[in-house]
C-alpha cells in the first residue's frame, strides 16, 4: 500500500524544508510571495490527492471549496480591520465542511464518470451562485482589504501583513497538511479508504461503510482545500467566482497526476513543478497555454505515472507505462490466477 | 403575463432547449458508445462558431459556412479519434479528463492564433433575416423559428438513425455490451470513429447554427459545456431520449426562471439537477 | 501582443557612470556636472492592460495613445526618458493582484497605467494603496476608484460610471420619456451606470418602471426582450459593452422594438461596435465624454497623428491613454523630472488643465476628470454629436475622504 | 436442533418483468453446512447476493438470528455477522496475505475507521488476523504478495479474510471454482472444519464436494426451490433428476 520513505527521500525532504525556512532570508520579496502562493497550491494538490489518489474518486469541484473558504473570509472581514483568525477560520472551514457534506452525499451516490460529471456540475453551481447573484459582489468579486489578525488576548501574535510572516504561516499549514494526510493514510481509516478504492464490493462485504468512509474523506479533503483557499484569499485580498470554477479543479488534477498519485508528497512536487513551469512559460512565450496543453496531453500518454515515473525510468531505464489507476475500480476485479473452466 | 407573451416565452425556452439538445446529444453519444468523457466538447462548439464566422466573412455565404465548418469539425473529430481518443478507450476516466482538459487549452490557443480573440457576429442567410410581427410591439426573428425547425428535424434524424437503422442497431448494441459487439464481428473501431466524429460535428453544428443569433466569442464554449453536462446528468448518460428531455427541461427552467426569479435564474437548473439526482442518481433515463 | 513582460534594457549603472566620466573628460572639467548634462535615469512606466481577451483592442489603443504622446515629446516626459514594461491582465480580476505585484515588486516600476476592466482596476487600486505606487487609470469607470478608495497617488483619465450616465436622465426626460425600463449586466459597472441614470432621471421627474438584469457576460437576451415588449415603456436605457452590446442591439432590432420603444444607453453601447451592429444601431442615443466628430483643434491633430502612427482611427480609448501621458507630463514638468518629489508631482497633476481631444479637461479633488459629457446619436455609421448633455461634469466622489 | 442463524422467507427478485428468484425460503443452523445446488441460471448466485445485500430484494425477508436485515446495506450485514466469498476471487492483489487479512480484521474492530494512529500497531487486530490466517493454513505465506500465490491459496486467503471479520454466518459462492484436484480436497477439508461454531451456506457445482460437505441441501431451478432436505432425500428426488437431466447435463457431472 504505502511504501515507507527511503533515506534518499528523507534527506530530500529535510533539504527542501531547510531551503524553505531560509527562503525569506535569501530571496527577494516577490519570490517569497510567489513561494507562499505555490505552497498554498501545493496544499490544494495534497488535499485533492486524498480523494483522487487514495480514494479513487475524481472530483471536479475541489476548486469550489477553495473559493468558498476565500469568500467566507471576505464575508467575515469587517470594513474597518482584519477579521479574527480564531473566529473566521473555523467558520470558513465549517461552512466548507457543511457544503462538502451535502455535495458529497449527493455525488457519492454515483460512480465513475457520473461522479465526475456531478461534481463538475455542483462546482459550477457554486460558481454561478457567486457569479450571478449579488452575494459576494457577483461577477466583480469581492475585496478583502485586511488580512486576518492572529491575536491572543488583544495583543497581536503574528502579523500576516508581513509577507515573510505570511510565508512561514503558509509553510506551517503545508507541513501540517502533509503530516495530517500521512497520518490519515496510515490510519485504519486510510487503509479502509484504499481498500474501497481497490475493490468496493469486497470492502463492503468485509463490513466497511464505504459511503460514509468516502464522505468523510471528501469532507476532510474539502476542508484542507478550504484552508488553502482561506489563506490564498488573505494573501491576494480578492476573491472572484473564477476561483470556484472547474478550470482550477482540472489544473489541480494535473498537479496531482504530474507529481504522482501513489505517494503522499508527490502531488506537492507536482504543484510546485507546474506553478514554476507556468511562471517560466508565461514570461517566455506568448502562447504559453498551448504549450501547457501539449504538456498535459504528453503527460497523459507518455508519463501517466507523473514525475515519479520519470525518475524511476531514469533509474532503471525501463519505460513501462502504467495506467493512472485512480478510477473507481470495477466492482469485481479480473479473476485471479489461471482459473480453469469449470466442470 | 398574457397568453401570447407566455407562448412567446415558451417558444424561447423550447428554442434554447433544442440547441442544448443538439450539443448535448453529441456528448451523451460519445460517452454512451465510446465510454469516453469529453470535456473539450464545448471547445468544439466554440470552434464551430469561429469556423462559421471565418468562412462566412471570407465567402459571404452562410450556406458555405455551414457546410464548410461542419465538414472541418467532422474531419477534426476523425483525426482526433485516430490520434488520441482511440488510445483512450479503456483508460481510466482521470486520463480522459486530463486529455480533454489539455485539448481545451490547445484548441483555445490555436483559435487565438488562427482567428484572434475578437467578438464577431455572423449574418443569417438573407432570406431568413426578417421578423414576424407577433403583437403590436413584438416581432419574432425568422431565423430563430428556422433554427427551431432545423433542430427539430435534426433531433428526429438522430432518433431515426439510432432506432431504425443498422448503424443505430450497432450503436445501441455497442452501448449495451461492448465485448459482445466485438464478438459479433462488427467493425467496432470504425463505429467508434464515426460516432466520435459525429459527436464533435454535432457540437460544431450547434456553434454554427447559434452564431447568427449569438455572438461568436472566445468563452462561449465553457458555458455550453457545463450546460451540456447538466443535460446529460439529468437525462442519463448515453440516453439520447434522456438528453432531449433534459435539454427541454433546462431550456424552459432557464427562460421562465429569468422572467420570474431573475436573481437566482442560473441556480435553478442546478437545483433541478440536484432534485433529480436525489430521486434518480443515474438520471431520468439512466441505467440503474 | 505579447503576454510576456517585455522590457527594454535599462541603462545599467556602469554605463551611466562611464558616460558621466566621458562628459567630464571632454573639456567640461571646470564646470560642475549637473543632472541636466548627465542623462537622467529613465522613468519606468508599467502598462497593465488587456492585451488579450475581449478588451484586447481597447488595451492596445490605450497603449498606442500613451506612446503617441511620449513620442510627440521626443521620448521623454518632463525631461525624463520613459521606459515601458507591459503585463497582460487578460481582464481577469483573479490574477490582478498577482500581475500588479509582479510590476511593483519584481519590475519595480515608478508608475502603473491600467486598466480597462473595473474588477481588475479595483485590485490594482488596492495594491497601489498598499504600496503607495502611482496609478493612472486610463479607462475603468468604477466609481470607488475615485470614491471611497480615492488616494493622492491614484488618478483617472477616463470617467466614472456615474459621470457619463447621470446627465442622460435629464436628456431623456426633456425628450418626453416618462416611463423607462433599464437593462444591463448584473455587475458593478452595469449597476453603477444604470443607478446613475436612474438618479438623474428620477430627479428630473421620470419613473423607472423595471430594472432588468442578467448575469455578466451572458448574451441570451430573448426572454428579457420579450419582457420589455410586455411592459411597453416609453423608452429603454441600456448598458452593455463589446460583444454583448453588439448582440443586444441586434436582438432588440430583430424583435422590432426599435420601431416602437426607442433605445438609449451609455456610450459604450455603440462605441467601437457600430460596424458589427450595422443598421440595427441607427438612431440609438447615448451619452459619453467623447464623440466621433468633435470639432476642436486638439481632436483633429490627435486623430491625424494617431492614424499616422498606427494606421487606425483613434477613439476614446486612445484619447484616454494619450491623456494619461499628458497628465504625467504635467506632474513631471512641475518638478523638472523629479518623480521622487511625490507630493509636488501629485499636486501638479491634480491642478493640471489642458485641452484634451475630448475638450477641456481638469481634475477633481478626488483625481477624477472634470469634463463635458456629450449626447450622441448613431448616424452614418458613427456616434455623431447632438449636443452637450452636461458641461464640465464632475463626479460627486461619494465616500472619498482624501478631498482636502 | 440447534439455533437458526439465518432465515430467509419468500425471497423474490424481479428485473423488469423477469423473476430471477421467486418464493425462495431457506434457513441455516449453527454448526451446519447448507448447500444450494441447481443448474446454471437457476438463481443460486442471485440468492447469495440477496442474502449478502449486494442485490436488493423485491419481496420477502431475511433474518440473521433475531435481527431483520432485509433492508440493510451489505456493509451493515457484514458488521451484523454475515461474511461472504465471491465466485471470482476478490482479494487485494498487491497486498500481502497478512495485510489482506488485517484489513478484514480491522473492519470488524471497534475502531474500524479511526482517523489516527497506525494500523500496523493495533495488537488486537494483528492477533485476530494471525489466527484467521492460521485457521486456513496460510501461516507460512503471511508475508507473500497475494497475486504471487496459486489460485487455491488465493481462495484460502479470501476465506481467511471472511473469518477475520468474525462472522456468524458464511456465504460461500463456488469456493472450488477453478481449482485443481489437490487444492479442491484441501479446501473441502477446510470448509468442513469451518462450520463449527458458525453456519455455512454453500453454493457449489462440484457434486462430490457438495455431498461430502452438506448437512442439508436445497435444489433450485428457474429461480425457485424444487426440492430441499437431507442429501439422501434430494439425491433421489424426481424433480431434481429432471431438472438436471432436462436442462443442463454438464452441470451434474
Amino acid at each position: 500500500m504505502i511504501r515507507s520513505a527511503t533515506p534518499v527521500t528523507m534527506i530530500a525532504i529535510a533539504a527542501a524544508l531547510a531551503l524553505a525556512l531560509a527562503l525569506p532570508v535569501i530571496a527577494p520579496g516577490y519570490y517569497v510571495q510567489f513561494a507562499s502562493k505555490a505552497m498554498l497550491m501545493g496544499m490544494l494538490a495534497l488535499s485533492l490527492n486524498l480523494i483522487v489518489g487514495f480514494g479513487g474518486l475524481v472530483s471536479l469541484c475541489h476548486g469550489a471549496f477553495f473559493g468558498l473558504a476565500g469568500y467566507m473570509l471576505g464575508f467575515l472581514t469587517p470594513d474597518s480591520g482584519g477579521a479574527s483568525l480564531w473566529l473566521s477560520l473555523p467558520v470558513a472551514l465549517l461552512t466548507v465542511a457543511a457544503v462538502a457534506a451535502i455535495i458529497g452525499a449527493l455525488s457519492l451516490r454515483t460512480r465513475g464518470i457520473y461522479f465526475i460529471m456531478v461534481t463538475l456540475a455542483f462546482g459550477e453551481m457554486l460558481f454561478y451562485l457567486f457569479h450571478d447573484t449579488r452575494i459576494g459582489g457577483g461577477s466583480d468579486g469581492m475585496y478583502i482589504y485586511f488580512k486576518p489578525e492572529i491575536a491572543i488576548a488583544g495583543s497581536a501574535l503574528l502579523d500576516l501583513e508581513k509577507s515573510n510572516t505570511f510565508f512561514y504561516v503558509a509553510l506551517a499549514c503545508l507541513v501540517g497538511t502533509a503530516l495530517l494526510i500521512r497520518g490519515l493514510v496510515r490510519s485504519p481509516f486510510g487503509h479502509a479508504l484504499v481498500a474501497a478504492r481497490d475493490n468496493e464490493r469486497r470492502a463492503l462485504s468485509l463490513g466497511f461503510p464505504v459511503f460514509r468512509l468516502r464522505l468523510a474523506a471528501f469532507v476532510i479533503s474539502a476542508m484542507i482545500a478550504g484552508l488553502a483557499g482561506y489563506f490564498s484569499a488573505a494573501q491576494f485580498g480578492f476573491v472572484a467566482p473564477q476561483l470556484l470554477g472547474w478550470h482550477l479543479s482540472a489544473t489541480m488534477l494535473v498537479m496531482v497526476v504530474l507529481g504522482g498519485m501513489s505517494s503522499i508528497l508527490g502531488p506537492l512536487v507536482g504543484a510546485l513543478a507546474l506553478i514554476g513551469l507556468e511562471e517560466v512559460l508565461k514570461s517566455s512565450f506568448e502562447h504559453w497555454k498551448l504549450i501547457k496543453g501539449l504538456i498535459i496531453i504528453g503527460l497523459v500518454f507518455a508519463l501517466p505515472g507523473g514525475l515519479q515515473q520519470l525518475a524511476a525510468m531514469l533509474q532503471t531505464g525501463s519505460s513501462q507505462v502504467p495506467d493512472l489507476g485512480a478510477d473507481v475500480a470495477e466492482p469485481v476485479p479480473a479473476p485471479a490466477g489461471e482459473a480453469r473452466s469449470h466442470v | 403575463m398574457d397568453a401570447i407573451t407566455f407562448a412567446v416565452q415558451l417558444l424561447n425556452g423550447v428554442q434554447y432547449g433544442l440547441v442544448l439538445f443538439l450539443v448535448a446529444s453529441g456528448l451523451t453519444l460519445v460517452f454512451g458508445i465510446l465510454g469516453v468523457i469529453n470535456l473539450a466538447h464545448g471547445a468544439f462548439y466554440m470552434l464551430g462558431a469561429y469556423l462559421a464566422w471565418a468562412i462566412a466573412s471570407y465567402t459571404g455565404s452562410f450556406a458555405l459556412a455551414l457546410v464548410g465548418a461542419l465538414a472541418i469539425s467532422f474531419a477534426l473529430g476523425v483525426a482526433l479519434e485516430e490520434v488520441f481518443v482511440k488510445r483512450m478507450i479503456g483508460r481510466d476516466h482521470l486520463a480522459q479528463v486530463l486529455l480533454s482538459f489539455g485539448l481545451i487549452l490547445v484548441i483555445d490557443e490555436l483559435r487565438q492564433i488562427l482567428f484572434g480573440k475578437d467578438v464577431h457576429s455572423v449574418a443569417p442567410p438573407s432570406w431568413l433575416q426578417g421578423s414576424i410581427q407577433l403583437t403590436e410591439v413584438l416581432s419574432y426573428p425568422v431565423y430563430r423559428i428556422a433554427l427551431c425547425l432545423v433542430c427539430l428535424v435534426l433531433a428526429v434524424a438522430i432518433f431515426y438513425v439510432i432506432q431504425r437503422t443498422r448503424l443505430g442497431m450497432i450503436i445501441r448494441a455497442g452501448a449495451e455490451n461492448r465485448d459482445m459487439t466485438r464478438c459479433l464481428g462488427i467493425p467496432f473501431d470504425l463505429v467508434n470513429r464515426y460516432v466520435f466524429a459525429g459527436g464533435i460535428a454535432l457540437a460544431g453544428l450547434g456553434g454554427i447554427l447559434v452564431a447568427p443569433i449569438s455572438t461568436v466569442f472566445p468563452g462561449m464554449g465553457d458555458g455550453m459545456l457545463i450546460l451540456s453536462f447538466v443535460v446529460v446528468v439529468l437525462g442519463g448518460i448515453g440516453s439520447v431520449t434522456g438528453a432531449a428531455i433534459g435539454a427541454l427541461l433546462i431550456g424552459l427552467t432557464d427562460t421562465f426562471g429569468k422572467v420570474f426569479f431573475p436573481q437566482v435564474s442560473s441556480i435553478l437548473i442546478y437545483v433541478l439537477m440536484a432534485g433529480v439526482l436525489l430521486w434518480r442518481p443515474n438520471g431520468l433515463l439512466g441505467k440503474a | 501582443m505579447s503576454q510576456s513582460i517585455v522590457s527594454s534594457r535599462p541603462l545599467d549603472r556602469r554605463r551611466f557612470l562611464m558616460g558621466s566620466a566621458g562628459a567630464l573628460a571632454a573639456g567640461a572639467a571646470f564646470r560642475f556636472p549637473t543632472p541636466a548634462i548627465a542623462q537622467p535615469a529613465p522613468l519606468k512606466v508599467g502598462f497593465m492592460l488587456p492585451y488579450s481577451g475581449t478588451f484586447a483592442k481597447l488595451g492596445k489603443f490605450i497603449d498606442d495613445g500613451f506612446r503617441l504622446y511620449v513620442e510627440q515629446q521626443g521620448g521623454s516626459l518632463g525631461g525624463r526618458p520613459i521606459q515601458f514594461v507591459q503585463v497582460d491582465d487578460e481582464s481577469k480580476p483573479e490574477s490582478a493582484t498577482d500581475n500588479m505585484n509582479r510590476l511593483v515588486g519584481r519590475e519595480k516600476v515608478d508608475v502603473v497605467v491600467g486598466t480597462v476592466h473595473s474588477g481588475v482596476a479595483m485590485a490594482m487600486v488596492k495594491v497601489a494603496r498598499d504600496t503607495n505606487t502611482m496609478l493612472i487609470i486610463p479607462n475603468a469607470g468604477v466609481n470607488e476608484a475615485t470614491g471611497p478608495l480615492c488616494a493622492p497617488n491614484i488618478f483617472r483619465t477616463s470617467f466614472s460610471n456615474w459621470q457619463v450616465c447621470e446627465p442622460m436622465g435629464k436628456v431623456m426626460f426633456d425628450e418626453g420619456r416618462r416611463n423607462v425600463v433599464t437593462i444591463t449586466w448584473r455587475y458593478a459597472a452595469g449597476q453603477q451606470m444604470v443607478g446613475a441614470f436612474a438618479e438623474g432621471f428620477t430627479k428630473a421627474g421620470g419613473k423607472v418602471v423595471e430594472e432588468l438584469a442578467l448575469p455578466f457576460p451572458e448574451v441570451e437576451f430573448q426572454a428579457l426582450i420579450t419582457r420589455i415588449a410586455t411592459l411597453k415603456p416609453d423608452a429603454v436605457f441600456a448598458f452593455f459593452a463589446g460583444g454583448g452590446a453588439v448582440k443586444f442591439v441586434k436582438d432588440y432590432a430583430a424583435a422590432g422594438l426599435n420601431k416602437s420603444v426607442p433605445l438609449y444607453g451609455a456610450g459604450f453601447l455603440t462605441d467601437g461596435t457600430i460596424p458589427a451592429q450595422g443598421e440595427a444601431a441607427n438612431g440609438i442615443k447615448t451619452t459619453l465624454h467623447y464623440a466621433d466628430n468633435l470639432d476642436n483643434a486638439a481632436n483633429k491633430s490627435f486623430l491625424t497623428a494617431f492614424k499616422a502612427k498606427t494606421g487606425q482611427d483613434g477613439d476614446i480609448y486612445a484619447v484616454q491613454g494619450f491623456d494619461a501621458a499628458a497628465l504625467m507630463a504635467a506632474g513631471l514638468s512641475a518638478t523638472k523630472g523629479d518623480w521622487g518629489a511625490r507630493a509636488q508631482v501629485a499636486a501638479a497633476m491634480q491642478a493640471a488643465k489642458f485641452d484634451s481631444p475630448r475638450g477641456p479637461l481638469s481634475f477633481s479633488k478626488a483625481n477624477n476628470p472634470v469634463q463635458n459629457v456629450y449626447l450622441r446619436e448613431v448616424r452614418n455609421g458613427r456616434n455623431e454629436l447632438v449636443s452637450v448633455a452636461g458641461q464640465a461634469v464632475s463626479d460627486p466622489a461619494r465616500g472619498c475622504r482624501a478631498q482636502s | 436442533m440447534s439455533e437458526i442463524l439465518l432465515k430467509a422467507t419468500a425471497l423474490e427478485k424481479r428485473y423488469g418483468g423477469l423473476k430471477a428468484v421467486s418464493g425462495v425460503s431457506i434457513d441455516v443452523h449453527r454448526d451446519e453446512v447448507h448447500a444450494v445446488i441447481g443448474p446454471n441460471g437457476a438463481g443460486k448466485s442471485t440468492l447469495i447476493n440477496l442474502l449478502s445485500g449486494d442485490v436488493s430484494v423485491s419481496a420477502g425477508a431475511v433474518m440473521l438470528g433475531e435481527r431483520d436485515i432485509t433492508n440493510l446495506a451489505p456493509d451493515r450485514r457484514a458488521r451484523a455477522g454475515l461474511g461472504r466469498s465471491y465466485q471470482k476471487t476478490t482479494i487485494f492483489q498487491n497486498s500481502t496475505v497478512f495485510e489482506n487479512v488485517r484489513l478484514a480484521a480491522q473492519a470488524h474492530g471497534g475502531q474500524a475507521l479511526r482517523l489516527f494512529g497506525s494500523v500496523v500497531r493495533d495488537s488486537n487486530v494483528n492477533a485476530r488476523a494471525d489466527s484467521a490466517i492460521a485457521e486456513v493454513g496460510l501461516a507460512r505465506r503471511a508475508s507473500t504478495i497475494a497475486k504471487l500465490m496459486s489460485h487455491g491459496e488465493q481462495r484460502q486467503l479470501e476465506i481467511a479474510m471472511v473469518l477475520a471479520t468474525e462472522p456468524k454466518l458464511i456465504l460461500l459462492d463456488e469456493p472450488l471454482a477453478g481449482m485443481g484436484q489437490a487444492e479442491a480436497s484441501s479446501m473441502i477439508a477446510l470448509i468442513g472444519r469451518l462450520k463449527f461454531g458458525r453456519a455455512i451456506l454453500l453454493v457449489e457445482h462440484d457434486m462430490d464436494a457438495v455431498f461430502a460437505l452438506a448437512d442439508r441441501l436445497t435444489v433450485m431451478a428457474d429461480g425457485a426451490v424444487i426440492a430441499a432436505g437431507s442429501p439422501g432425500h434430494v439425491r433421489n428426488h424426481p424433480a431434481v433428476r429432471s431438472a438436471y437431466l432436462g436442462h443442463d447435463h454438464g452441470a451434474a457431472a
